[in-house]
């Protein structure tokens, strides 16, 4: 078995495992055990591939292992890892793992609850080490739908709706997403020997004409899980009504997929088009990520309020992209990471909040540094996280993004840019309105006084997220470097 | 002389088929199909086909309408008016129809048909020699798909028509 | 001589910030307290010992002052060119601040010990404390523009925590909400002057930015938008974040609120060393900002500095809060600096305005922070900041009042005080530069001694209050820094700073200009004068005063409404106008676009439905029509 | 052959009862004048089948036997319409199409 296929294996033998689970406990404890594994193998993953790349490995793809799945078509189990893949499972073993820890107590059916975050978790690492598009886009749908289970069934509030609303949307977009890919797929060859890997493709030029229609349509298949304006309205109703793990995952790991899927696929494959469609992207992701902001300022919804946050951040990703150069990409990844990590932080300490004291709105809070302090230092250290205070990863994510993004010249790029940078302000103006109603300020119900203390499954959970951030934060060098690397083979074909 | 009966043979199917859809009296209305139906056999006559003309008159004449009159009998009291289509959906149908007639016809009579003369009549010995036959040509295959066809439409009448109760009454009696 | 142990100055916080940050709950305050001071005399003597080894034995070589980089190592890459160090740099201005920032952080965490004691917050107070330096310490010795961004994002935080010490309070919450904002929307400025900069000269590195005979300064790269060069929309970007930080108008706001902190923090962060940062940038940027489009954006930041300084002593006349007093004071002092920055050449005397502007950088921390620790210690006896609540503290505070007293006439430019020589240099190089600026800064200097005084007379002398119970002298640990500062106030005045610090890092030799050095003198005199009589005994001189001005006092008094004006257009049309409508936006028009776009697949669905009618006869009336419909197309397909 | 009268005129004739037929079907509320419309149709198409036979292709006997068949299934069908109806009627005691709407559910 090669170190890739671990992580689609692992994670089904866990759920193999959850099957037979009796009661809380257990399957808690095989949860645990499982996304331990997957940590574990991720972290050993990045050790093998700092490894392979010193032995002088320089394709793009290490770790690739092709196995013919369905001849007729030409759809392969095609893997392969970089450094922007390998940090990407960090993100999500991570994530997953924090998740089983705040769903210590979880209280209804705990076992389905396990299985159907693990799955996800499935069709997120397949996702990240597909280089085959069809195997690309079985591992999203995989991923996509356990949110509907996990949503309508564990979330809270008008749950069904959302549940409904955010699957109708992804998939509408899976929909767009599989013409595109089946574009790909019959211009992949000119001799009539398709393929859906993506490095093959990349081989094939294909002919501008057919990018300029093909490109918004992948792009867009991809970005409306990215948040892309004006496809994002999913994104706060759904986390808002999603358990906490499950918005953790989603907005730390799902939303990635777009960006991933976008820089992988839409650019890679697709760049005469990115290109021309570039500017048009540009706009709608600035818009973005003002508008989520500025919208972020008015919320009454800690959820609300995050999902906002996430859907400017997420614009910051695209806009990354769309700039089309290397430092503005690797900003866009850093961005990535460090906004999983960040929103997944946040969405943890949201929930442990709301388990307190039984409402999300920012009004009905207050002082609450006083009742739960490490929770609440928590959240001020999250709070300064995202809004881009250095030494933490977003800090690092976002200069790199506005240093890649003012590599463009022209007028149009420059604006866009300015407009973008004003998101520092706005985002610590919404940033510190929760920090100041919900936690500083004078305690507003005497009942929050019998608030328990945060727990040891908590603070790990919440440790588990704070640590990368601070480690990207402070010594982004090697990371950005191993990113860097990456990136190359994907901006040469964009030059 | 043959040209005078087709056209009052002509008349006589259009006539009464066009009495059998309009007729409010459903009784008459199968006898209409009758007349229309002995008229066709007419045709068959007249074009030599007399085994066939033979078994429109048998089967269709003979045993489709008195089935439908039986069914008619069943269902309906002999003195019963059926109901009267809406003005609208006359209106449609109507359209529909002359619109339907002009499109055939139109396509009738721009296709150049070539007729062939040596035309001799049909032996009704032949016709039952091919009907059996299993050579090249034969079509025992469609007769025996057919008589299968019939065995189970028979069958199926059967047990439709006799209903739900019926048979689970005769169940309970057997027990 | 090898100076990478300075990599240690800023270390040491960090590392006491972190001990005691982390272990907060843990530490008794005694031990957090020892911790703290320990550190930072540490440090202290770190940067004494560099300052000493720089200025008098290796900093010159021939007559230049060269620059040495401590330690150097690379945090990230951007570009191929562009990439952030992080790193030491030792030049003149950087020891000098250095010296000012340990120094007055040392005292403030002695001082503390004694004003925070009993606090519940006390080990946070010193963790934020400890932040606070490390991040100074990093903005000081910043190699490069986005290392000094960084650690001032940095000093903005610790500014936020430590004014949002009180989180219970309201409107110390929203003190640090707005300090925090109002710098950060500053810094937006700032970093957009960064990324210009960065991207036309293709470096952050200072000494390369920095360099006279560069390419950047000789050249002057890059293209002009709407009339000026974008090296100089850069300058002045980033000249909006120096703003921001040093509470320049208009974006001054945020100062005078940040007093809702303790006091000691005010004497550290909002008096002697953060809120200096934006002069600091300037100096450090100097010869970009006089070589580039012929010091265009110089004469903005005298302008500013000018009309800063003047709005400010006028608002600090009204105030009744000390603390509010003293803050427009700083507003006011620093603005000076920022003239004299202004005002400045480059080479040798030309350059007396910048040597004038940083020597009265050091001497201002010193009387400022020894101002605000005295007041501290007022309030600390009095349990209020309002002036009204004090009176005839003489008698129960004779420390106190010897040493504010002191601080008082350096900041009026007493004669023989550190004041007296740095502002008089500033009036000199004012002078030499530009007339209205001069008189300007003259105005301000009488203002400055008038409220100074003011504020001197209300709390130490006229008729006791009812106190609830006898002011007393405050603690030792209070008291050395207070006195400790006080020779401090006095002495620097006697160093010749233009040996050590000038624009081209020659020595020079300034001079006092006597008539203009009497001139001052006069001016603060009768500013004395004035609050001599005004206030010394109770009297309604004051009143009539009031009333005389009218119009203009209740102006000053509010601040001349800036605050308001902020407030309209940051809560009625940000808050209230454009977001609101930007979250309706989203509700209505967004989302339920999306749900209308799912409501209309429902409906059509629905009615798409009523053509399965289960009428056999309507089928059969569309399978004609379909039937017709193909034949007609078949026949004329041809 | 009909001498004097051309496949044209035969082929008219049969579309004329062909669309009578139609006509009926679509206008009848009865199910039994229904099933009269169906047989006209089968009908007009029956004799097509021969005409077509006897004008075009004389020493064939294709469409006899389409003839016969069409006879047959007619024949079958109009069984198995009507114990439908009669047990439609049993069921409702109606013979109307607007009834047998409900067996769409």
């Amino acid at each position: 078995m090669d170190i890739l296929s671990l992580f689609v294996v692992a994670p089904i033998i866990t759920v193999a495992a959850l099957l037979f689970t009796k009661n809380l406990q257990q399957s808690r404890v095989v949860a645990l055990i499982g996304s331990l594994v997957q940590f574990g193998m991720s972290i050993n993953l990045i050790f093998a591939y700092l490894a392979e790349r010193a032995t002088g490995n320089t394709s793009i793809m290490v770790f690739t292992k092709s196995v013919v799945w369905f001849k007729s078509l030409n759809i392969r189990y095609d893997i392969g890892a970089d450094g922007i893949t390998v940090f990407m499972i960090i993100l999500a073993s991570l994530v997953v793992l924090a998740g089983v820890f705040i769903s210590w107590k979880i209280k209804d059916l705990p076992k389905e609850f396990f299985i159907s975050l693990i799955v996800l978790a499935t069709g997120v690492y397949g996702f990240f080490i597909s280089l085959d598009l069809f195997l690309m886009f079985l591992f999203f749908e995989v991923a996509v739908i356990p949110m509907y289970l996990l949503i309508g069934i564990w979330g809270s509030g008008p749950k069904e709706k959302s549940a409904m609303k955010l699957t109708i949307m992804l998939m509408g977009a899976s929909a767009l997403l599989l013409v595109g890919l089946l574009g790909l797929y019959f211009y992949s060859s000119p001799d009539g020997n398709y393929t859906f890997n993506i490095l093959e493709i990349a081989k094939v030029n294909i002919p501008a004409q057919v990018q300029h229609y093909l490109f918004p349509v992948v792009f867009i298949g991809f970005a409306v899980i990215g948040a892309l304006f004006p496809f994002h309205t999913w994104s706060p109703s759904g986390h808002a009504s999603a358990p906490t793990a499950v918005s953790m995952l989603h907005a730390g790991v799902l939303m990635k997929l777009g960006g991933y899927g976008v820089f992988r696929v839409a650019m890679y494959l697709l760049p005469i088009g990115a290109k021309e469609w570039s500017w048009f992207f540009i706009i709608l992701s600035v818009i973005g990520v003002v508008y989520g902001a500025l919208s972020a300022i008015k919320q009454t919804d800690l959820k609300y309020i995050n999902a906002y946050s996430s859907v400017s951040h997420l614009g910051l990703v695209l806009f990354a992209l769309l700039m089309l150069n290397k430092t503005a990409w690797n900003g866009a990844i850093l961005q990535s990471l460090s906004h999983g990590f960040m929103t997944a932080l946040f969405f943890a300490l949201i929930g442990m909040i709301y388990e307190r004291a039984h409402t999300r709105d920012v009004r009905e809070l207050g002082g609450l540094l006083k009742v739960i302090p490490f929770i609440s230092v928590i959240y001020v250290i999250a709070g300064l996280a995202s809004l881009g205070l250095p030494g933490f990863s977003g800090f690092v994510a976002e200069m790199t993004i506005f240093v890649g993004a003012f590599q463009n010249v022209d007028i149009f790029h420059r604006v866009a840019t300015i407009l973008g940078v004003t998101v520092i302000v706005i985002t610590a103006v919404y940033i510190l309105r929760v920090v100041g109603m919900m936690l500083m300020g004078p305690l507003k119900k005497e009942e929050y006084r019998d608030f328990p203390k945060a727990t040891w499954y908590e603070k790990t959970g919440i440790f588990l997220m704070l640590i990368p951030i601070i480690i990207i934060g402070t010594t982004p060098l090697w990371i950005s470097d191993i990113i860097m690397e990456s990136i190359k083979p994907f901006i040469e074909r964009m030059l | 002389m043959e040209q005078i009966i087709f056209y009052i043979l002509a008349a006589i199917i259009i006539v009464f088929a066009i009495a059998a859809v309009n007729s409010r009296k459903i009784l008459h209305a199968v006898i209409y199909l009758l007349f229309v139906l002995v008229a066709i056999s007419g045709i068959y006559f007249l074009v030599n086909y007399n085994f066939l003309a033979a078994l429109q008159l048998a089967i269709y004449a003979g045993g489709v309408i008195v089935l439908i009159i039986f069914s008619v009998m069943l269902t309906h009291n002999i003195d019963s008016k059926l109901d009267t289509a809406s003005l609208t959906s006359k209106i449609i149908a109507g359209v529909l129809s002359i619109g339907g007639i002009a499109t055939t016809l139109f396509a009738i009579y721009t296709y150049p048909f070539t007729s062939n003369d040596n035309f001799k009549g049909v032996e009704v010995s032949d016709v039952g020699f091919k009907m059996l036959s299993f050579e090249r040509g034969g079509f025992v295959l469609p007769f025996e798909v057919i008589s299968i066809l019939l065995l189970a439409i028979l069958i199926g009448a059967i047990v439709i028509a006799k209903g739900q109760h019926l048979i689970e009454e005769e169940h309970k009696q057997n027990q | 001589m090898n100076f990478s142990y300075t990599i240690l100055i800023p270390l040491i916080p960090l590392f006491v910030f972190l001990f005691v940050g982390i272990l907060h709950t843990k530490l008794t305050p005694k031990i957090a307290g020892s911790i703290g001071v320990l550190g930072l005399s540490t440090t202290t003597l770190l940067s004494l010992y560099t300052a000493y080894k720089y200025f008098f034995e290796v900093g010159k070589v021939g007559e230049v002052y060269q620059t040495f980089i401590g330690a150097k190592t690379t945090w990230i890459n951007f570009t191929d060119t562009l990439h952030i160090d992080m790193g030491v740099l030792l030049d003149p201005i950087s020891i000098m601040m250095l010296v000012v920032v340990s120094f007055i952080s040392l005292m403030v965490h002695i001082y503390s010990l004694g004003y925070m004691k009993g606090e519940a917050g006390f080990n946070r107070y010193y963790a934020f404390l400890s932040l606070f330096t490390f991040s100074m310490y990093g903005l000081v010795i910043a190699t490069n523009i986005f290392q000094m961004y960084i650690f001032w994002e940095l000093v903005g935080v610790s500014s936020f925590l430590l004014i949002g010490y009180y989180y219970d309070k309201p409107s110390a919450v929203a003190a640090a909400k707005k300090a925090f904002i109002v710098t950060r929307f500053a810094d937006l400025g700032f970093l957009i002057g960064i990324l210009i900069l960065s991207y036309y000269a293709g470096t952050f590195d200072f000494q390369t930015l920095n360099d006279p005979q560069g390419a950047i300064i000789l050249n002057g790269i890059g293209g002009s938008f709407m009339g000026l060069s974008v090296l100089t929309w850069a300058l002045i970007l980033m000249f909006m974040g120096g703003a921001g930080k040093s509470a320049m108008f208009p974006l001054h706001i945020w100062l005078p609120d940040a007093m809702e902190g303790p006091t000691p923090v005010s004497a550290l962060i909002h008096a002697a060393t953060m809120v200096v940062a934006g002069v600091y940038l300037v100096a450090r940027m100097f010869p970009l900002y006089y070589f580039i489009d012929g010091g265009f954006v110089l004469q903005i930041v005298a302008y500013v500095g000018a009309f800063t300084a003047l709005f400010a002593a006028i608002i600090a006349c009204t105030q009744n809060d000390i603390k509010r007093v003293l803050a427009f004071s700083t507003m006011s002092q620093i603005g000076y600096m920022m003239l004299a920055l202004g005002v400045s050449g480059y080479d040798g005397h030309e350059g007396l305005g910048y040597m004038a502007s940083m020597f009265h950088l050091f001497t201002h921390a010193m009387f400022k922070a020894l101002l605000f620790l005295g007041a501290g210690s007022v309030i600390h006896a009095v349990h209020s900041n309002l002036m009204k609540d004090m009176g005839g503290l003489r008698k129960y505070m004779p420390i106190t009042n010897i040493t504010f007293l002191i601080a008082a006439l350096s900041i009026s430019g007493f004669p023989f005080t550190s004041g007296f020589f740095s502002k008089d240099e500033i009036l000199a190089a004012a002078f030499e530069q530009n007339k209205l600026l001069y008189f300007v800064g003259l105005f301000v200097a009488g203002l400055t001694a008038f409220y100074m005084f003011r504020i001197y007379f209300s709390i130490f002398w006229g008729k006791d209050r009812d106190y609830k119970h006898a002011p007393h002298e405050s603690p030792l640990t209070m008291t050395i820094p207070l006195i400790l500062l006080a020779i401090l106030s006095i002495a620097p005045g006697y160093i010749h700073f233009s040996d050590f610090i000038s624009a081209d890092r020659t020595s020079f030799v300034a001079h006092l200009d006597f008539p203009l050095a009497i001139t001052a003198v006069v001016t603060g005199l009768i500013g004395i004068l004035v609050a001599f009589v005004f206030y010394k005994k109770e009297s309604n001189i004051p009143e009539r005063a009031t009333k005389a001005f009218g119009a203009i006092y209740t102006w000053a008094y509010h601040k001349f409404y800036i605050d308001e004006l902020y407030l309209f257009v940051t809560k009625k049309i940000i808050f209230n106008v454009v977001s609101a409508s930007f979250a309706w936006f989203d509700k209505k028009v967004i989302d339920d676009g999306m749900i209308g776009i799912g409501n209309a697949t429902i409906n059509s669905s629905d009615k798409i439905k009523k053509l399965q009618s289960g009428k056999f006869q309507d089928y059969a009336t569309w399978f004609v029509v379909g039937a017709i419909a193909l034949v007609l197309y078949f026949l004329y397909k041809n | 052959m009909i001498s004097g009268i051309s496949i044209y005129h035969i082929l008219t004739l049969t579309t004329i009862l062909f669309f009578i037929g139609v006509y009926g079907f679509i206008t009848r509320k009865n199910l039994i004048a229904i099933l009269i419309s169906i047989e006209l149709i089968l009908n007009a198409s029956a004799i097509n089948f021969v005409i077509f036979n006897t004008y075009l292709y004389p020493d064939m006997l294709q469409g006899v036997y389409y003839s016969i068949f069409i006879v047959a299934i007619a024949a079958a069908e109009s069984a198995l319409a009507v114990s439908i109806i009669v047990s439609f009627y049993r069921m409702l005691a109606s013979v109307d199409v607007k009834d047998t709407e409900t067996l769409k559910y």
